[in-house]
Formats: structure tokens, C-alpha cells, sequence
């Protein structure tokens, strides 16, 4: 069996996580009682989205600030760096082994040195100060 | 032909990507194909797993699906989209040339490909654990290409900075 | 059961040339995206949709050429492609400032 | 998947039991929750239905599934109902491939008139090699569906509360992915087989060129990566919108955040994703950091010895599988319950607080962590 | 020590002039006449003075042929060595002798004359560089140098007849004998061209060597008839003959003085001279001396019979002037180069004489030109009238004035000579009679009969003391210049024989035309005899025409008719040149502008100019800012180099196959 085999228990086990999800979700809706009123009225209130009571206001104005977006490219950015450093630390074992510790620390100790210059602009840049 | 199983997930993953791909040139509600992609990019990664290059796949999981398309969908809901209207450019004739053009690449690619004999995958030569397969990878990363490893970095400091500076401008060429 | 000894089984018959043929379908699919699409993100994910095509065809010939080049490629590709999307979203959000639509036809404005 | 009908079926229903374990988790844990918090503070906690209220959720769950259906109007349909589903996905996955005890070997028996040849059960749902990569991508898959229940509900204050979620999870994924880069440069590999196989015996660790063994003390992750424990641990509070990080969902206009328009069993699927982030987040804690299925000083041969004393035959293995599962369930349960605990003492962060925390503060001592272990590994092996 | 002194009275001769020309021409706006005009007659004086000292250099025993001067190399390109140096022989004397002799007498007239003008001094500075580039002309050792005189004086000429240039007719007068005289200069260049290519060089005493020994050319094109012909071409639009004399006439809008020094005395005889100085180059052509005979004789005749019609005291004079030229060439055509340059300087004394009178006349009658207007000046001017009158005798060749002797010597050597015809000797006749008529008829009209003006209102005054002078000494030189060449036929019978002087002066220089002269000294006396006798009877008929019986001229004028108004319109050559030359090219470039400029040139240029639009625009769509057009071109590219890479035939036809093939 090539290990690509492997996969198929998580195939499996993520369909069955979908099919039960799906059962259930149609499930409920079949099964429970249906908001039979022909007033359209109260179907548009019933179907409100939730204010606390307040009259729902129009989705179209909700303005994400740019924080968020931000945020998010930083965290692939900061991701990528992060995903670099994982050969390096599964190697970095042996290597020691192999003498060529001194060297891979060496190098990780330069890419480290970007990622904490990266981190640090991005504080003193108030790009993640929250107001 | 004797359908292995390994074949068998071949074809479902493949075809999962190639609809979730068209999925993602179609939809016009581009929420959806944001979502469409993130499918495409599990499959791709489950492709990846099936050729055995673990550690990639992990990678596509968690940089691809994971933050990027996160990015995506966020920036999305940034801009409030809406099912657009006329998702695709306007011109026949343009989009006539579009369709060729991509028809005659796929064409050409795909025939080369088929064309080039009935390349095997030999088998795995001796025990390949993702760990080993991470390690042989490590090595290569910081001994051949250790430059564009070191580069890489440079490049996300820059981007990093970029971005924010980007997402600061004010007023716009035409700050109107 | 990856740690078990070669198991010996039916030659798969999926080859290099499916993963190949796969990867210029993506790539093709990219293509037209990135032509047809009116809406900047998209266009970019259409991008992205073609580099996963290229990362296929990478890893799809490391693994026939037993060598661990293609992967050390796909690392590259993906900081690329992830590089290529913050950028790239970052001038989408400064179209959308300022033109409150998110438009191809609004790059032509810089055209100068 | 296996070589012969038996060993299919049986990982198969291996699938079923595992994701089952997680789906009756939340019942446990609710009822858990509600009577630990009612412990704290003093009270009585669910006891009216069946023996200390322990049916009160069963009655529940039943509740919720005929409770009435509807959906908000100007809702994208299709994403108001994928995201609970989506929810449940990314416990189960990481929750399956987390070793739970030791393997089960079974000796040949007899069954429907046919030998049924020897065969090695993992007591775990399978065996990536990448145990700790997948787990983090699957992990961060779970962001989606978070925005999905934000943009699908068209709610303005649940598609705050969503990105907010998204923004939170995202920062502390970076401080978690950090914090995992320790354990990589202890144990050098990424499958947590042999995170757990490195883990038993007394502790043993080279310092200043030595070897020292500390023999009363197990050697568990804990004691090479004591910052990395605590930062790791700290994330999964923020990963699971756990409480000193549950802002989103708790703010005065934003109620309950995200799932602010869900009702019913969809609702419910939510919870089950949470609380099984949750059990995933302690079961991993559990393997990297308290030696997984480990018993200090207990080798699995002496508890299958005395299991064959007592039981014999393949019984014995299972027990002693049990066994195991048992001293991880016994440290899960704990870990569950300081997650509960923490819930119910810590006051709630306000938003730039909890940022700041995740990016000025956890991101830096992580990479701390990181830098001091490289530095004592090398030291220690030089 | 001689050839060092030589130098520098060279100098001075040519230079005076130049300096003069450069004092008053940086003073060019002063009024003061009197400053400016003494510095150009001092310097015209000077160069008179100089050119005398070297010319005694040639006279006594054992005297060197010619005195030369070398100042510099000018051009040594390839085989063309031009120096600039100046020689003067017997010839080059007396020319010398008379330009500076008559263009300092004209000189201190001008100054009278120019007394009320408002640009004296540059008039002044006009004469001397005109004075000057006429030295370079005669002087000049060779062709080049005498080509660059010949240039400056037609400039000179230009300059000075259009010297009211406010007025437009005589700007364009200007205009006009600078056009006429540039059309000669080009046949000379030509001339020059051949004589350099067959002679390898332009000096005048290389060709003289190089020329000695060849024979005499039969044909029309040799290369010496060639050269001979052009040269000729050049000396009648400097020396205004039959085709090119229009401008002469018209140059009378210049003032007289002018008139009389350049268009009487010294610039219209450059051709001549030119000629006589290349007599041994003009002896081996044969037919050239017979085209140049006829055209002298032609233009004799035609000039003389114009001058019976002319109203202008200066027109008149200007053609007899360009008669008296014709019969120049007659005499260089039939050979009789001495007598060409015999009459040449008798001709410049009267001619300058009357001019200068004309002038004094002008003066005192308040420009007025028209002779009609005129009569009975010998009262109010009685010297003007007595110096106009010596000149008369001699211009009608009356004994024992110069004219006589020069002109009988031309028209006996035109029958006589080799090269001379009855014919040419008829035209020279029927030149003189007319000539005797309207000179006499000038006189009377001018100075005889009633007065024709209204004496209250102009008074005719004598001329001053400065213009009267000049008058003076040439009506003396006029009178006494013929004695320089008396026949061998009078000289025998004279006491004391006096031989021909200029003969025996001028004997080594020019050519004498071989073969044998036919009629003997009888039918020289006859021939004398015959043409002083027409002489003094067409004098009288125009006296008695004019003075006696004008009634009478108007009926003649009336029965002549057609032949009179043909005769009186100058036989309308200046409208057949308008119209056979001038206008037939203007309208011509004027219909070709019209058909081909606009047609072909211009639509050209626009068409390329739209073309490069047409590309351009079209180019430009490329750039349209969509930037999925952009990619489409990139996708277009990758497809070609895909192809390229796959040579596309191959995988496409494979592809197929398999599709299809099954």
C-alpha cells in the first residue's frame, strides 16, 4: 500500500463528519415545526436578523476597518516565516550530530534577526495597535 | 484497468480540484469563489499527500487554505461584495481570443505531456517517513539554495513593510 | 502505515502524465480566469489557481525524479504567490477606496 | 486500510468511535461546565434529571432537535448552513490522529467458521507522518468557519463578532505554530509516535556537554519546554475563543458573536466544534508536554503481563490499551477541567488587550523560546 | 633693387584706390562732398601718378618689355597655380594710363556734380573701389585676377548705377546690367575653363608661349574656336554687344559722371582689351574673329540707327558708345587689333568729353535730360559748348581730330584685311554716316537753334571750375590723341613722316592675321576720302534738318512711318527678350509650381505625413490601459512559444489521433 493510502481513513473519517452534519441540519428542519404564518409581516420579523430587539439595520454599510486586513497579511507573512523555521528545527538535531550545528544556527540566526526586524517595524508602526 | 486504490484517489481528488476550479472562474458571488478555492487548495493539498510529499502538503494546508484564502475571504467581506452583475469583461471577440488562447496552452501542455511516453512512478525506494523526507528537504533548502532561503526573508520583511505602507496612502493619484 | 516496509502492491496506473495533464487543466483554468474575470480578487485567485498548478507539476516530477528539488521549488513558489497576494491586496483595497468598486477597468485610470 | 475485511472494518469503526468520542464529549463537558461553574459559585448545578443531572443534556440535545427551523432573510443560504458542519471538521480530523495508547495485538482467533490471522491495531485514528503539521493546517482551517457563519447569517454585529474571531484566532495561531517549533528542536520529528515513544523513562537530559538523569521525575516534554507549555497552552485558550479570549462572542451588542443567529442543533454543532478544539488542544498538550499515554515509571509489558494473569488471550492486550487510554483520558480530563476552571475565575480582556497580548507579547517570548531552545540543544550536544 | 621698387609702386597703384574706398566708406553717411571727394581724387591721382612712373620704366633703350610683381601665392590646388601678380606691358600701359588719366579727370568732375546729393561719400567710395577692381582687371598676370576685376566692376557698375536706389526704375536698372553682365561672366568662366583644360594653365604670357606654334584651327569645335568663342560671349555682356547690350542704354538712370567712366571710357572696354591682350590666341581662330567681326559691324549699324530716334541726351550717347564699340570688334574681328585699341583710347577721351558735357548740361538745366526741351545753350554756356564741340568733330571723324584717324584705320583695315570683307567695310560706312547724323543732330537740338525751355523760369549756368577743368583737358586730348597712330599712307606725305607710333609701340604684343592684304594705298585715300565726305554731308543735312527747318523733320518722321517707330521703340528688343526669355521661364516655373509642386511634392508630404498618423493611431490602440488585454497578449505569447517549444504540428496531430483514433 504506497502511503498515499493513508489519506483514505481521513477521507473517511471527514466524510462522516459531513454526512452527520448534514443529517442533522436537514434533520432539524424537517423535523421541527415550520413558521407556518402566511403573514408576511411576521415572517419578516421572525427572520430578522437578531438586533436585541432593535429594528435590524441594512447590512450594506458594515465597513471593516482596515485593521482586520492587516492583521491578516501580517499572519501570512509572519505564517511563511514560521513554516521556514520547521526543516530547520527537525534538522537541527542531526546536524549537531554531523558537526554542522554551529552553521544551521548561523543561518536560522540571520532569518530570525528579519522575521524580530519585521515584528518590531510593525510595532513601532502602530500597524497592530488596536484603537 | 485495474483501479488501485491509490488510482481511486487520484481521480476524486483531481476532479474535486478541477471543479472547485471552475468553480472558482464561475462563481459570481466571488465569496463563493473564495471558498470554491479554498476546496481547490485542500485537494491540491491531498495531492500533494498522495505523492507523497507530506510535509508540502502540510505547508499548502497551513500557508495556502489557511492564510491566504483566509486573507482573501476577509478582504472580501472588507469590500462588502455582492453578487456582481457582469462578472465577466466585456468584448466577444476579445473574450473569444481569451477562451483560444487558454484552450491552445492547455492544448499544447497537455498534449506534450501525453505525449511524452507512459512515465511510472517507481516505487519508494526504502522506508520514506515524512520526518526523513522534511530532513532531506531541510538539507537541500540550507545547502544549495541557502541564498533564496535567506532572499525569501528579505522578501516578507519587504512585503511586510510594504503592505502596511500600501494600506496607508491617503489620497490616490487621483485623490478627487 | 507509512513506516511499513515496501509493500509491494498493483502498480498504480496513475503516472507522472496525469498529474501533468492535471496541472495544464489548472494551469488553463488559471488563464482564463485571470482573462475573463472582471473583479480584481478574483483575478488574483485565479493567479494563485495557476501557481498551485505549477506547485502540482513541481511536486508531481519530484517525486518521478526522486529528488527533493521540485519541493524546495514549491516552498519558493508558495512565498511567492503569498507575497503576490498581500501586494496585491493591498492595491485592491486602495482601488476600492477610491472607487468604491472593486473593477479591473479601474486600473486603466492610472494609465496616465 | 487493510488486508482483509476485519482489519477494514474495524478501522472503519474505529472512525465512527473516534468522532463519536468527540461528539459525546460536549454533553460531558456542558455538564461539566455548568456544574464546576456552579461549584465556583457556590450553588447547586444541574441535578434534577437522571443521577446529578448527568441526562440534563441528553434532554437537551433532544430539545434542540426539534426546535423550529428558519434562517435569516437576506442570509447567503448556503453558507449559514455549511458553517456548523465546517465547524466539526477540524476537531475531529486533528482529534483522529492523535496516538491514544498503545497498539493492540491481536493472536490469531477463530471467528464465523474462518482463522482470522494476527493483527496490530493503532489505538489512534491513523498515522500521518506529519502528525504536527497536519494538525496545525487542519487547525487553521476552523477560521472558515467562523467567517462563514459571520457573512452567512448577514447579521452586522455577527460579521464583526466573526472577523473579530477570525482576526484573534489568526494572531494566536502564529504564537502556537511558534511554540511548536520548541518541541520540533527537542524531539527532532513530527509524528507523535515518537514524541510519545521519547517521552517514557525518567528524565534524562544533556546539559554543559553531560548526561543527567533525574530519576524521580518522568521525562515529559514539560520539563524540556516549560515556556513553550505555557505559551502553547495559552493559545489554544485563544484558538478555541475560550474565555479570557471569548470577547467576540461575549460583548455587550455583539451577544453571542458569530453564531449569534444560530438556534437548534446547528448551535449545538458550534459547541461540539469548540469543546472538541478544546479536547484536541489538551490531548496535544497531553502528548507534547505530559508524556501522552505514558504511565511514569510503568512499562506497557508489566500491564499486559498482569492483564494475561488475570484476563488472558487477546482480551489482555485490549485492556491494557484501555489501560493506557485511560492515564491520557485521566490528564485530558484534567487539563479540560483547568480549561473550565479558567473560564469561571479570569475576567474577560478587552479586544486591544487581547491583540496586543497575542502579538507584543506571546509572539516575541515564543520566538524566545525558541532562540533558548536552539541555544541549550546546542550547548548541550557540543 | 628695381624689381623691389616696381613692387612697391605696384602697390601703391593698386592699393590707393582700395584706401580710398575704405576711408570714405567707413564714413559712408557724412554730407561733406568736399572731404570725400577730395580723398578719392588724391587717391585716383595717386595711382595715375604711380602707374606713370612704371610705364617711363618701359620707355629709352634696352627698357625691359613689361614690369611684373609677385605679392603672393593665392591658389596652388593640383596643377591650377594662380599668383597673385601684375604685370604691365606695352598693352596694359596704355590702358593703365588711360583709366587712372580719365578716372581722375571724372573724378574731380564728380565732385562738382555730386555737390548737392544727400550720400556723397558713398558715391566716392563707390568710384575708388570701382577704380580699384578696374587696376586688377588690366594689371592682372592672369586670367583669374583679370576675371576677379571683372567681377568687381560689374558690382561697381551695379552698385553705382543703382545709386538712387529710392527711385525703383533705376534700381532696377541696376538690377538689369548686373543680370546682363553675369550672363557674360559665365560664357568668360566657361572661356577660362577651356583655355585650362587644354592649356594646363591661366596665365596670359604661359598661353601667349603655349600658343605660339600651333596652326590655326578650321573647324567650329576646337578647342581654341571653343575658347575664343566663350571669351567673346563674356566681353559682349561686359562691352555691350549685339546680344547683350540692352543694359548699357538703361545704365544712364546712374549719374553722368558714372555714365562717362564706366560706360563710356574704361569698363566697357574691358572686353576689347581682353581680347587684344589674347590676340595670338584669337589669330588661331579664324571663325571666331568672323563671328566677332559681324557682331561688331551689326552692332555698329543697329546701335547708330537707334541713336537717330533718341530724345535722351544720354541715351543717345550711350549708343553711340555701344556703335563706337561695335566698331572695336569689327576691327578685332577683321584682325586689326592696333586699331581696335587705337580707337579704344581716342574713343574713351571724346566719349568721356561729351558725357562730362552731357553732364554739365544736366546740371545747369536742372535734370533736365530731354533735348527737345533744350536749344540755344551756346549762349548760356559757351565752354560747355566749345569742349562739345571738339567732341563732336572727332567722334564724326573729321581731320585732323582723333576720330578720323582711328575710325578710317578700322574701316580700312576691314576692307583690307585678310580676315575683312567689302561688307563689313559697307556696315562700317553706313555706322559712320548715321553717326555724323544724329551727333550733329544732338548738337543742334542742344546747343544751336532757338531755345525750347522757358528761360524766366530755369537759368542755365556755366559749369564751376572743377567740372570745367576735366572739360578742358580732354577736348585738348580729343583734339591731339589722334596724332598717336597716323596711317603710313598720310604719315608719308606729312613733313618729317611721322610714323604709327602705336604701332611700332604695340608691334611685339599682338598678333598680326597672316595672308595677304588686299587694295593698295590708292584705295586707301579713296576709302578716306569717301567716308569724310559722307561724314560732313550727313552733318550738314541733320543741320540743316534741325537748326533751319525743323518743320521738315516731321515730315520725314511721318513718311518713314513703321520703319521710324521701329527704329524709335529700339527695335522692341527689350520686349522680345521679355518675351521670348524673361516671361516664357517665369510662366513656365509658374505652371510647373502650379502642376507638379502641388500635385506630386506637396500630396507627397502629406500622404507620408498621414501615414505615419495612420501607423501611429493604430499603434496606439495597443496601449488601451485595459490590462486584460495585456494579458491576452502575454497568454498569445506563451501560446507561440509553447508551440514553438513543441514544434505544435507533432503534439496537436498526436493529440488528435488519439482523441479521435481511439
Amino acid at each position: 500500500m504506497t502511503n498515499s493510502g493513508a489519506l483514505l481513513p481521513v477521507i473517511i473519517l471527514a466524510a462522516l463528519v459531513l454526512v452527520f452534519g448534514v443529517i442533522i441540519v436537514f434533520g432539524t428542519g424537517l423535523l421541527g415545526p415550520k413558521n407556518t404564518s402566511k403573514d408576511p409581516a411576521s415572517q419578516k420579523v421572525k427572520n430578522m436578523p437578531y438586533e436585541c430587539g432593535l429594528p435590524g439595520t441594512e447590512m450594506a454599510d458594515t465597513k471593516i476597518s482596515i485593521k482586520f486586513y492587516l492583521t491578516a497579511i501580517l499572519f501570512i507573512l509572519f505564517d511563511i516565516e514560521i513554516i521556514f523555521m520547521y526543516p530547520w528545527a527537525i534538522k537541527f538535531l542531526d546536524s549537531i550530530q554531523d558537526g554542522t550545528g554551529g552553521y544551521m544556527l548561523g543561518v536560522m540566526g540571520v532569518f530570525v534577526l528579519l522575521f524580530v526586524v519585521g515584528l518590531i517595524w510593525e510595532v513601532k508602526s502602530k500597524a497592530l495597535d488596536w484603537n | 484497468m485495474s483501479l488501485s486504490l491509490n488510482d481511486i484517489l487520484f481521480y476524486f481528488l483531481a476532479g474535486v480540484a478541477v471543479l472547485s476550479a471552475l468553480g472558482v472562474i464561475l462563481q459570481s458571488n466571488p465569496i463563493y469563489c473564495a471558498l470554491s478555492l479554498a476546496l481547490t487548495m485542500v485537494s491540491v493539498a491531498g495531492l500533494f499527500a498522495s505523492l507523497s510529499a507530506w510535509f508540502v502538503a502540510g505547508v499548502q494546508l497551513i500557508v495556502y487554505a489557511g492564510a491566504v484564502l483566509v486573507l482573501f475571504v476577509m478582504v472580501l467581506m472588507l469590500f462588502d461584495t455582492k453578487t456582481e452583475k457582469r462578472a465577466f469583461s466585456k468584448g466577444i471577440v476579445s473574450g473569444f481570443f481569451k477562451i483560444v488562447s487558454a484552450a491552445m496552452i492547455f492544448a499544447i501542455a497537455g498534449g506534450a505531456a501525453s505525449m511524452s511516453g507512459d512515465a511510472r512512478f517507481s516505487k519508494l525506494t526504502g522506508v520514506v517517513s515524512a520526518t526523513q523526507s522534511t530532513k532531506d528537504l531541510a538539507d537541500l533548502l540550507f545547502k544549495k539554495y541557502l541564498f533564496s532561503f535567506e532572499a525569501m526573508g528579505a522578501l516578507l520583511l519587504f512585503i511586510a513593510i510594504g503592505a502596511v505602507a500600501l494600506s496607508r496612502i491617503q489620497g490616490g493619484t487621483h485623490a478627487d | 502505515m507509512p513506516t511499513s516496509a515496501v509493500v509491494v502492491d498493483s502498480i498504480s496506473s496513475v503516472g507522472l502524465n496525469h498529474y501533468l495533464i492535471l496541472s495544464a487543466i489548472l494551469f488553463s483554468l488559471g488563464v482564463v480566469g485571470v482573462l475573463m474575470r472582471r473583479n480584481i480578487i478574483v483575478i488574483l485567485m485565479s493567479i494563485e489557481l495557476m501557481l498551485n498548478a505549477v506547485n502540482i507539476a513541481f511536486v508531481a516530477f519530484s517525486r518521478y525524479l526522486q529528488n527533493m528539488d521540485g519541493q524546495a521549488m514549491v516552498f519558493f513558489v508558495m512565498t511567492i504567490a503569498a507575497a503576490e497576494a498581500a501586494v496585491g491586496l493591498a492595491l485592491a483595497t486602495t482601488i476600492f477606496k477610491k472607487f468604491r468598486e472593486v473593477n479591473i477597468r479601474y486600473f486603466e485610470h492610472l494609465k496616465g | 486500510m487493510g488486508k482483509d475485511v476485519f482489519e477494514i472494518t474495524v478501522n472503519i469503526l474505529k472512525m465512527f468511535v473516534i468522532f463519536l468520542m468527540m461528539v459525546q464529549a460536549v454533553p460531558i463537558l456542558v455538564w461539566l461546565e455548568r456544574r464546576g461553574s456552579a461549584f465556583i459559585q457556590n450553588r447547586l448545578g444541574p441535578n434534577r434529571v437522571g443521577p446529578l443531572g448527568l441526562l440534563q443534556l441528553a434532554a437537551d440535545a433532544v430539545k434542540f432537535l426539534f426546535k423550529e427551523e428558519f434562517v435569516p432573510r437576506q442570509g447567503v443560504r448556503f453558507m449559514y448552513f455549511f458553517a456548523p458542519i465546517m465547524a466539526m471538521i477540524p476537531g475531529a480530523l486533528s482529534f483522529a490522529s492523535l496516538p491514544l495508547s498503545v497498539p493492540i495485538k491481536i493472536e490469531p482467533f477463530q471467528m464465523l467458521g474462518q482463522m482470522w490471522g494476527p493483527y496490530t491495531f493503532a489505538f489512534q485514528g491513523y498515522d500521518l507522518g506529519i502528525g504536527i503539521v497536519f494538525v496545525l493546517g487542519i487547525s487553521s482551517l476552523g477560521v472558515y468557519s467562523l467567517l462563514m457563519a459571520g457573512w452567512g447569517s448577514s447579521n452586522k454585529y455577527s460579521l464583526m463578532g466573526a472577523v473579530r474571531a477570525s482576526a484573534q484566532a489568526i494572531s494566536y495561531e502564529l504564537a502556537l505554530s511558534l511554540s511548536l517549533v520548541g518541541i520540533l528542536i527537542v524531539y527532532g520529528t513530527f509524528s507523535f509516535n515518537e514524541i510519545v515513544a521519547a517521552q517514557t523513562g525518567p528524565l534524562t537530559f544533556r546539559a554543559f556537554g553531560a548526561e543527567h538523569v533525574i530519576s524521580w521525575l518522568p521525562n515529559w516534554g514539560v520539563f524540556y519546554q516549560p515556556l513553550g507549555a505555557i505559551l502553547f497552552f495559552s493559545a489554544t485558550f485563544a484558538e478555541a475563543n475560550r474565555l479570557p479570549f471569548d470577547l467576540p462572542e461575549a460583548e455587550g451588542e455583539l451577544v453571542a458573536g458569530f453564531h449569534t443567529e444560530y438556534a437548534g442543533f446547528k448551535l449545538l454543532m458550534f459547541f461540539i466544534g469548540e469543546y472538541g478544539h478544546m479536547m484536541v488542544a489538551s490531548a496535544l498538550l497531553a502528548t507534547f508536554y505530559l508524556g501522552g499515554y505514558n504511565i511514569p515509571g510503568v512499562m506497557p509489558e508489566d500491564v499486559l503481563a498482569f492483564w494475561q494473569g488475570v484476563v488472558g488471550g487477546n482480551l489482555a492486550s485490549i485492556l491494557t490499551a484501555v489501560t493506557f487510554h485511560l492515564s491520557l483520558l485521566l490528564r485530558i480530563a484534567l487539563l479540560l477541567w483547568i480549561f473550565i476552571q479558567v473560564r469561571w475565575t479570569l475576567p474577560r480582556f478587552r479586544y486591544d488587550q487581547l491583540m496586543n497580548l497575542g502579538w507584543k507579547s506571546m509572539l516575541p517570548w515564543a520566538l524566545f523560546n525558541v532562540c533558548v531552545t536552539a541555544l541549550w540543544v546546542w550547548f548541550g550536544h557540543k | 633693387m628695381a624689381s623691389s621698387k616696381a613692387e612697391f609702386l605696384f602697390a601703391i597703384l593698386i592699393l590707393a584706390p582700395l584706401l580710398g574706398f575704405v576711408a570714405n566708406g567707413l564714413r559712408w553717411k557724412s554730407k561733406n562732398y568736399m572731404l570725400a571727394g577730395t580723398i578719392a581724387t588724391a587717391a585716383a591721382g595717386i595711382s595715375f601718378i604711380s602707374a606713370l612712373a612704371i610705364v617711363m620704366r618701359l620707355f629709352g633703350e634696352g627698357a625691359p618689355k613689361a614690369v611684373t610683381a609677385d605679392f603672393f601665392q593665392w591658389i596652388s590646388i593640383a596643377g591650377l597655380e594662380v599668383p597673385v601678380s601684375f604685370v604691365i606691358d606695352h598693352i596694359s600701359a596704355l590702358m593703365v594710363l588711360v583709366v587712372t588719366g580719365v578716372g581722375t579727370l571724372i573724378h574731380l568732375f564728380s565732385i562738382g556734380y555730386m555737390s548737392h546729393d544727400e550720400r556723397p561719400t558713398k558715391y566716392f567710395a563707390y568710384l575708388n573701389l570701382f577704380l580699384f577692381n578696374m587696376l586688377l582687371l588690366i594689371l592682372g598676370e592672369n586670367l583669374v585676377l583679370m576675371f576677379v576685376g571683372w567681377e568687381g566692376v560689374g558690382l561697381c557698375s551695379y552698385l553705382l548705377i543703382g545709386f538712387w536706389f529710392t527711385d525703383k526704375e533705376k534700381a532696377a536698372a541696376g538690377m538689369k546690367a548686373f543680370v546682363t553682365n553675369r550672363i557674360g561672366d559665365a560664357g568668360f568662366l566657361l572661356g577660362m575653363f577651356m583655355l585650362f583644360i587644354t592649356f594646363g594653365s591661366l596665365g596670359f604670357s604661359e598661353i601667349i608661349s603655349k600658343v605660339a606654334g600651333l596652326a590655326a584651327e578650321t573647324g567650329w569645335t576646337g578647342p581654341i574656336t571653343l575658347a575664343a568663342l566663350f571669351l567673346f560671349v563674356g566681353a559682349t555682356g561686359k562691352s555691350a554687344q549685339i546680344p547683350l547690350y540692352v543694359w548699357l542704354p538703361d545704365a544712364m538712370a546712374g549719374p553722368t559722371p558714372v555714365s562717362a567712366l564706366i560706360h563710356a571710357a574704361t569698363m566697357v572696354t574691358a572686353g576689347v582689351y581682353m581680347i587684344v591682350r589674347l590676340s595670338p590666341l584669337f589669330i588661331l581662330a579664324p571663325n571666331a574673329m568672323m563671328v566677332i567681326a559681324i557682331v561688331g559691324a551689326a552692332t555698329a549699324v543697329m546701335a547708330a540707327t537707334i541713336g537717330l530716334t533718341q530724345f535722351d541726351i544720354k541715351k543717345v550717347l550711350a549708343y553711340s558708345t555701344v556703335s563706337q564699340l561695335g566698331y572695336m570688334f569689327l576691327a578685332c574681328g577683321v584682325g586689326a587689333f592696333g586699331a581696335a585699341m587705337f580707337h579704344l583710347v581716342t574713343h574713351a577721351f571724346f566719349k568721356a568729353l561729351m558725357f562730362l558735357g552731357s553732364g554739365s548740361v544736366i546740371h545747369g538745366m536742372h535734370e533736365e535730360q530731354d533735348i527737345r526741351k533744350m536749344g540755344g545753350l551756346a549762349k548760356y554756356m559757351p565752354l560747355t559748348h566749345l569742349t562739345f564741340f571738339v567732341g563732336w568733330i572727332a567722334i564724326i571723324g573729321l581731320p585732323p581730330f582723333a576720330g578720323f584717324f582711328s575710325k578710317d584705320e578700322i574701316l580700312w583695315f576691314a576692307f583690307s584685311s585678310p580676315h575683312g570683307s567689302v561688307w563689313l567695310w559697307l556696315a562700317g560706312f553706313v555706322g559712320a554716316a548715321c553717326t555724323a547724323f544724329y551727333m550733329t543732330r544732338l548738337m543742334a537740338l542742344t546747343f544751336w537753334g532757338k531755345p525750347r525751355f522757358d528761360e524766366h523760369h530755369t537759368h542755365p549756368h556755366e559749369a564751376g571750375p572743377s567740372m570745367a577743368i576735366p572739360l578742358v583737358v580732354l577736348a585738348i586730348l580729343s583734339a591731339v590723341g589722334g596724332f598717336m597712330g597716323i596711317p603710313h599712307v598720310i604719315g608719308e606725305i606729312l613733313p618729317g613722316h611721322p610714323g604709327n607710333w602705336l604701332e611700332h609701340w604695340l608691334h611685339g604684343f599682338i598678333a598680326v592675321p597672316a595672308g595677304e592684304t588686299h587694295g593698295s594705298a590708292v584705295m586707301e585715300w579713296i576709302l578716306m576720302g569717301l567716308s569724310v565726305s559722307i561724314a560732313g554731308l550727313s552733318a550738314i543735312t541733320a543741320y540743316f534738318f534741325y537748326v533751319k527747318e525743323p518743320a521738315v523733320v516731321e515730315r520725314v518722321k511721318n513718311r518713314m512711318g513703321r520703319l521710324h517707330t521701329l527704329v524709335y521703340n529700339k527695335y522692341f528688343v527689350d520686349e522680345i527678350y521679355f518675351a521670348k526669355i524673361i516671361d516664357p521661364i517665369v510662366n513656365g516655373s509658374k505652371a510647373l509650381w502650379a502642376f507638379v509642386d502641388v500635385n506630386f511634392i506637396d500630396r507627397a508630404t502629406f500622404v507620408a505625413g498621414d501615414l505615419v498618423k495612420g501607423i501611429g493611431s493604430t499603434a496606439r490602440t495597443l496601449q488601451s490601459g485595459n490590462l486584460q488585454q495585456y494579458a491576452l497578449f502575454i497568454a498569445l505569447g506563451v501560446v507561440g512559444f509553447l508551440a514553438f517549444l513543441f514544434e505544435l504540428r507533432a503534439s496537436l496531430g498526436k493529440l488528435l489521433m488519439q482523441a479521435f483514433g481511439g
